[in-house]
């Protein structure tokens, strides 16, 4: 089983979930598997994500093959020589608020 | 808009006395030409006034120096007489813009174009510059320090140009000096402006000094007090710590995008104590 | 070996790595290269755009007819000229773009947003009649409360820019519209849990000023619309696929029936991968039917072009007291302009990259304001964090009494840490940077009083992303390379020399060009330092194509099976026995025969470019602080960054050292200065000072070559890193100069004055 | 009121053109005589990227108007490599990678010849004063005053 760990404001949609052992061989799989698990997800996974495939980020990619003990993280696209525009609107999921962080 | 340029001071005074709408001298135009550009300004009338003779000369006269308004600033640096005499002038003269700038700014124009930031008018005024000028009433003179009114406003007469300099005759051991403050090294308007000039004795004593300063106030200053400050002394510590309180005394400079009130102040104090000290080095070496 | 003809084989000798000429360099001495306003066509009518004068306005009414009526204007949009579209996040090329806010920045409707937004647009036969169009043409405003700062436009009580704007990424769903557009954020670890472990905590807020590319060359555009739709266009842009998207998008033309060609640019730096004059002119030619120009004015760039963010940073790190960090923690508050989309997400996630730390909680927000929407600037948002970050680690290193690089040394980030962001690094080169510099003469150098020496380094990622070249196979054997990203500082150059090794053909035989969109698949923009790095990668595909092509007619010229024939120093060989029969042939040789063996010989490379490692940078800098005054100069500065291989050296160092000058710009004097009126006071190069070339010393450099294992050549993009670790390194040398920490960009004198008065510092 | 009816010099060559008295040189030489090699980067003095020599003298030619240039004698970038020889500046540009994205490039060969002409031997300091008009935003200058001293060494040599 691969661990796929959501990084940022992607773990609120799943309602806090952020590590997910999942069988997935390849991205199509990977998203496929997480959208029938968190429907909410499928927005974000289609248009807006890169996934790091053991340490190498791979964006606009489905076909790369995953390894069943492959780590993957799956980022807010990196955007290069441009800002980032998609927007994590979760605002109407269900999910455990995020409390503010404390700078103290 | 309707472009003259008349061979005759006679031909320019007629064409500017006689406009009816917004007319406008064009020296070197590195300031008319961005403020037309920018919708600042849209004269109906350019009187170009470089092919004036008298506008493009440098003379001696009486043992000083007569410099056309429409000379420019690369012009002046060239001149070997001037350089050696009135360092801290054209060294002023030079720091208006970039080496570019330089082919076509003139002291007339930087003089005209009424900024309290212009950087050879302190220098002018330390020297003791008096602008001769043409107008339908014929030619008088008028000290630099009396030109400037306030920001874009000018001591002159519709019709009335600036023809000329004339920086007076250098009695022995003396110098002058022009420092600017500017965030970079070239290219920035300055945000205080220093020009001194003085006379020794003998004994290295000031015995004569005149203290200008750029862009701390609504036009720029003659600053008696802070001459009186060092006039009688060989610069000590004394005499510079008198100087700088005497240049912060006259300060009354506005907060704006360049710089703030306490930070002109601050700085016009430090750059008069510098600019005497270059000057008095230069009287002793003279 | 046998004798070939032409000039195939080029003797082993390689080109990458070697500083040749660049193929469009003679034009660009001569004055004959064509950038965006170089370019006319017959007939041709000049457009304008008018600007609102208010930095935050309701448009009542847009009364056009007098400026219709006056006698050569052929055309006049506004608002009504283009419709309206959804909000929602949409693909664009590549991007994800909310065209709701694209159609409203390039042309206002129910708001003007920010001083300079553009109203409405003519087109005339003269420049003259132009403007004299623009001042008849009646707007009325309602004006409205304006808000610049970042912090007060995040006050509830703030102007609000949208009334549909609900904060994303925080629960619940906010139940009143605020400037605040998301929330974003990053976490590992237990960062509270983290601190308690920290024998030093050290926290401060920074603040920076919204900066502007500064390119040299305005926006420009020309547009051709015929009759049946067809759509021509030239502008200056670093990616004419993505404009061609965008104008697609906005017009209602279908892709197809655009076709744009990139002019040479005159520099980006991130600012020109949007569009704004572009769909004007489309629309303005569609309407006029006639070609239509458009050039901004440098007060236009400054007003109504992206600069980048402003920005409140608040860093927290805690280290031991042998210097190992333990936990870290920032707020980022970034401004966007009047529309959302600040680069902070990749803010937040730089922030702590090149450290290994256990605890990390990064929180960023996206705020807009009544300023001109942010562009990217290179390596969007990461100089602002880690400028943050690199003050802050500067200030454990004084507390702890460690040195500045073995303190970074200790927590760098190596191959197999876990980022900050999430994945582990592969091989990456930020150790590398640090041994170089810790061994320059520069590092040892003593110093003088009021002198400072500051040490900081820098990470960004580096993309990929989709990239179509081809090589094409000329008669004579000499070669045309077409690529689909603009050319903005070497690319043609790093790229012939890649084709030149590839296929052993000599450089100088190689002529590239960059094509346009009706000539190529579909390319990403120049961006995010990938145009070398894709573009050498689609190369090695598209060679690869030409060489197996070239053996499959060897094998039936020489009626030969397959393994009898390698490609090989520039040519197919013939093998073993064959070898005595026939002689290698090279490319001329077979362009010879192209006809006869099958027809033309040409690759392809569609790839989409995946791999890009990140690159890691540390700079040196000495500057001396007047104490009387409070002005800054540079002394030395020496560079060092992980190239992975550097394909043309020169043009390396030349990202090196650009991006050097403009962080010393950013942290010493660029700054947008509003009055009270929301509107800029110094939309010009008068008072927008960047640095000129007194103001600043050569800047060494040291190329850290630590390949990329997943790149044929082991390259990293190198043209955005270099631009993230001078602003911390300046702060971090003016405390060492002044023993004052300014947590404030930028430096300039009166703010260093008022600091080392305030402390009776303030003598020489 | 009518166009001025102006004849001038530009590389040696003899022209003639109408403009309005709002026109500048820059506008001249780009729009009416098809010389778009002298830049537009800030149309204010502020860039250098359309710098000329203006008889001699150099010049932003942003901040001449066209009609002041009767009878005088212009040189622009197009004017600047001989027959089918480079300019040593040129030349020294291109080998040393003096150009990043070259819209200021232009602007430099001209105001970098003219200090070649004028001061045969200059400090980098001389060569960083002189060319403080001329921004370049991509390079950092350190190719650029490299460039230039490196010529200045060669064209002594001869």
């Amino acid at each position: 089983m691969a661990r796929v760990v959501l990084v940022g404001n992607l773990a609120q949609i799943t309602g806090g979930v952020a590590e997910i052992d999942l069988s997935a061989t390849s991205v199509q799989q990977l998203f496929r598997q997480l959208s029938e698990r968190y429907p909410a997800l499928e927005r974000y996974l289609e248009g807006g994500v890169a996934v790091a495939i053991d340490g190498q980020i791979f964006q606009d990619s489905l076909l790369e093959p995953i390894g069943p003990d492959s780590e993957v993280f799956i980022l807010p696209q990196i955007a290069g020589g441009r800002g980032q525009v998609l927007n994590y609107d979760i605002s109407s999921r269900v999910g455990r608020a995020q409390p503010t962080q404390k700078m103290s | 808009m309707r472009y003259e340029a008349p061979e005759s001071l006679e031909g320019a005074v007629a064409l500017l006395a006689g406009a009816t709408g917004e007319a406008r001298v064009l020296a070197g135009g590195t300031d008319l030409l961005v403020q037309m550009r920018a919708d600042v300004v849209d004269p109906e009338l350019i009187v170009d006034i470089k092919r004036i003779p008298e506008t493009r000369r440098v003379t001696e006269e009486g043992g000083g120096w007569r410099i056309g308004a429409a000379v420019t600033g690369a012009e002046l640096k060239e001149h070997p007489g001037l350089r050696k005499v009135w360092p801290g002038v054209v060294e002023a003269a030079n720091l208006i813009g970039s080496t570019q700038v330089q082919g076509r700014a003139t002291l007339g124009g930087n003089l005209c174009n009424g900024s309290p930031a212009a950087d050879s008018v302190p220098a002018l005024i330390a020297a003791g510059a008096v602008a001769s000028l043409a107008g339908p009433g014929g030619r008088r003179d008028l000290p630099v320090e009396d030109v400037m009114l306030g920001p874009r406003r000018l001591a002159l007469a519709k019709g009335e140009i600036v023809v000329s300099f004339l920086l007076p005759p250098r009695p022995p051991r003396s110098g002058d000096a022009y420092l600017r403050f500017i965030p970079r090294t070239e290219m920035d308007i300055a945000v205080v402006g220093a020009g001194v000039s003085l006379t020794l004795d003998g004994g290295g004593t000031i015995i004569a000094a005149r203290v200008s300063l750029g862009a701390v106030a609504p036009r720029v200053l003659l600053v008696p007090d802070a001459a009186r400050a060092i006039i009688g002394s060989r610069l000590d510590e004394a005499a510079q710590r008198r100087i700088e309180a005497a240049a912060r005394a006259a300060c009354r400079p506005i907060d704006d995008k360049r710089g703030t009130t306490e930070f002109r102040t601050d700085v016009a104090a430090v750059l008069a104590r510098r600019a005497a000290l270059i000057a008095l080095d230069r009287a002793r070496a003279s | 070996m046998a004798e070939s003809s032409g000039h195939g084989a080029t003797n082993g000798q390689h080109f990458v790595g070697t500083r040749q000429i660049r193929p469009d360099g003679v034009d660009k001495v001569t004055g004959r290269a064509r950038f965006g306003a170089d370019v006319s066509l017959p007939g041709q009518l000049i457009g304008r755009v008018l600007r609102s004068p208010h930095p935050h306005a309701r448009i009542v009414s847009i009364d056009t007819s007098k400026a219709e009526a006056l006698p050569g204007v052929k055309a006049v949009i506004t608002r009504q000229d283009f419709a309206d579209q959804p909000s929602e996040f949409v693909p664009a090329g590549e991007m994800m773009m909310n065209y709701k806010d694209v159609v409203r920045n390039v042309m206002a409707r129910e708001k003007a947003l920010y001083e300079g937004h553009a109203v409405a647009a003519v087109a005339a036969t003269s420049t003259a009649i132009a403007r004299r169009a623009l001042r008849l043409i009646d707007v009325k405003y309602e004006v409205l409360p304006h808000v610049i700062d970042v912090v007060e436009a995040m006050r509830p009580d703030a102007p609000l820019l949208h009334d549909d704007l609900f904060t994303a990424g925080v629960e619940p769903k906010p139940a009143k519209p605020s400037n605040v557009a998301k929330r974003v954020e990053i976490k590992q670890g237990d960062v509270e849990a983290g601190f308690k472990t920290a024998d030093v905590v050290i926290e401060r807020e920074f603040k920076t000023a919204p900066v502007h590319q500064g390119y040299i060359e305005p926006h420009a555009a020309l547009a051709s619309v015929s009759e049946d739709g067809s759509t021509e266009l030239w502008t200056t842009t670093q990616g004419h696929f993505i404009v061609r998207a965008h104008c697609a998008r906005l017009l209602g033309l279908d892709i197809g029936k655009v076709r744009v060609t990139a002019t040479e640019i005159g520099g980006g730096f991130g600012g020109k991968t949007v569009v704004y004059l572009e769909p004007l002119a489309i629309a303005l030619s569609r309407k006029a039917k006639r070609p239509v120009k458009m050039v901004m004015s440098r007060e236009e760039v400054f007003k109504a072009s992206g600069p980048t963010s402003g920005a409140v940073v608040r860093v927290k790190l805690g280290a031991t007291r042998d210097g190992k960090f333990v936990a870290a923690a920032a707020e980022l508050k970034y401004q966007a302009g009047a529309f959302q989309g600040s680069p902070v997400q990749p803010g937040v996630m730089c922030a702590f990259a090149p450290y290994d730390i256990e605890h990390v909680h990064v929180v960023g927000y996206d705020v807009v304001s009544n300023r001109p929407k942010v562009a990217a600037y290179r390596a969007p948002g990461a100089p602002i964090s880690e400028y943050a970050v690199e003050s802050v680690v500067d200030e454990i290193s004084k507390k702890l009494g460690i040195d500045p690089i073995q303190l970074r040394m200790m927590n760098a980030a190596r191959e197999g840490t876990k980022a900050a962001y999430g994945p582990k690094f592969g091989p990456i080169g930020l150790e590398e940077t640090l041994n170089s510099i810790k061994k320059t003469e520069h590092w040892n150098t003593p110093l003088r009083k009021w002198q400072g020496r500051g040490v900081a380094s820098g990470f960004w990622f580096n993309i990929g992303g989709e990239t179509c070249v081809s090589l094409t196979v000329n008669e004579d054997g000499t070669i045309s390379l077409m690529a689909g990203t603009p050319d903005i500082g070497g690319l043609r150059a790093s790229l012939t020399s890649v084709a030149a090794d590839e296929l052993g053909v000599p450089y100088d035989k190689i002529r590239p060009i960059i094509g346009d969109t009706g000539s190529l698949g579909f390319n990403f923009l120049t961006g995010g330092s990938r145009s070398a790095f894709s573009g050498s990668m689609a190369l090695v595909e598209a060679a690869k194509q030409i060489k197996a092509d070239l053996c499959a007619r060897a094998c039936k010229l020489w009626e030969a099976r397959p393994e009898l024939v390698e490609w090989k120093d520039g040519a197919v060989r013939p093998l073993g026995a064959l070898a005595e029969k026939v002689k290698p042939m090279t490319i001329a040789d077979f362009a010879k025969v192209a006809g006869k063996t099958g027809g033309p010989i040409g690759g392809v490379g569609r790839i989409n470019a995946q791999g890009a490692g990140p690159s890691f940078g540390t700079h040196l800098v000495d500057l001396e602080v007047d104490p009387e005054t409070g002005r800054t100069t540079i002394l030395r500065y020496t560079v060092a960054q992980d190239a992975g291989r550097a394909l043309h050296p020169a043009y390396v160092e030349g990202q090196f050292q650009g991006g050097a000058v403009q962080g010393i710009g950013w942290a010493l004097n660029e700054e947008y200065v509003y009055g009270a009126d929301g509107k800029l006071q110094n939309p010009g190069f008068l008072d927008y000072r960047m640095p000129v070339a007194s103001d600043v010393p050569m800047i060494d450099t040291i190329l850290v070559e630590v390949g990329n294992p997943k790149h044929p050549y082991g390259v990293r993009g190198v043209g955005e890193t270099p631009i993230v670790p001078p602003l911390g390194a300046i702060a971090n040398a003016m405390e060492q100069a002044t023993g004052i920490r300014f947590t404030e960009l930028p430096m300039s004198p009166p703010k260093v004055l008022k600091a080392l008065k305030d402390r009776g510092l303030n003598k020489a | 009121m009518a166009k001025h009816h102006i004849q001038a010099k530009v590389n040696g060559d003899d022209v003639e053109f109408l403009c309005e008295t709002e026109e500048t040189l820059l506008d001249v030489l780009r729009d009416t005589l098809n010389l778009t090699g002298s830049k537009e980067g800030c149309a204010s003095g502020d860039c250098g990227a359309c710098s000329v020599m203006l008889d001699g003298r150099l010049v932003c030619a942003c901040l001449v108007l066209g009609c002041e240039v009767g009878g005088r004698q212009i040189e622009t970038i197009e004017g600047m490599a001989t027959g089918a020889s480079l300019h040593p500046l040129q030349q020294r540009f291109l080998e040393a990678a003096a150009l990043q994205c070259g819209i200021c490039t232009p602007g430099f060969l001209v105001a970098s010849r003219a200090l070649l002409e004028k001061n045969p031997s200059p400090t980098e300091t001389e060569v960083r004063y002189w060319l403080a008009g001329n921004l370049c935003r991509c390079t950092g200058y350190d190719k650029i005053v490299t460039a230039v001293l490196d010529t200045a060494a060669t064209m002594r040599k001869g």
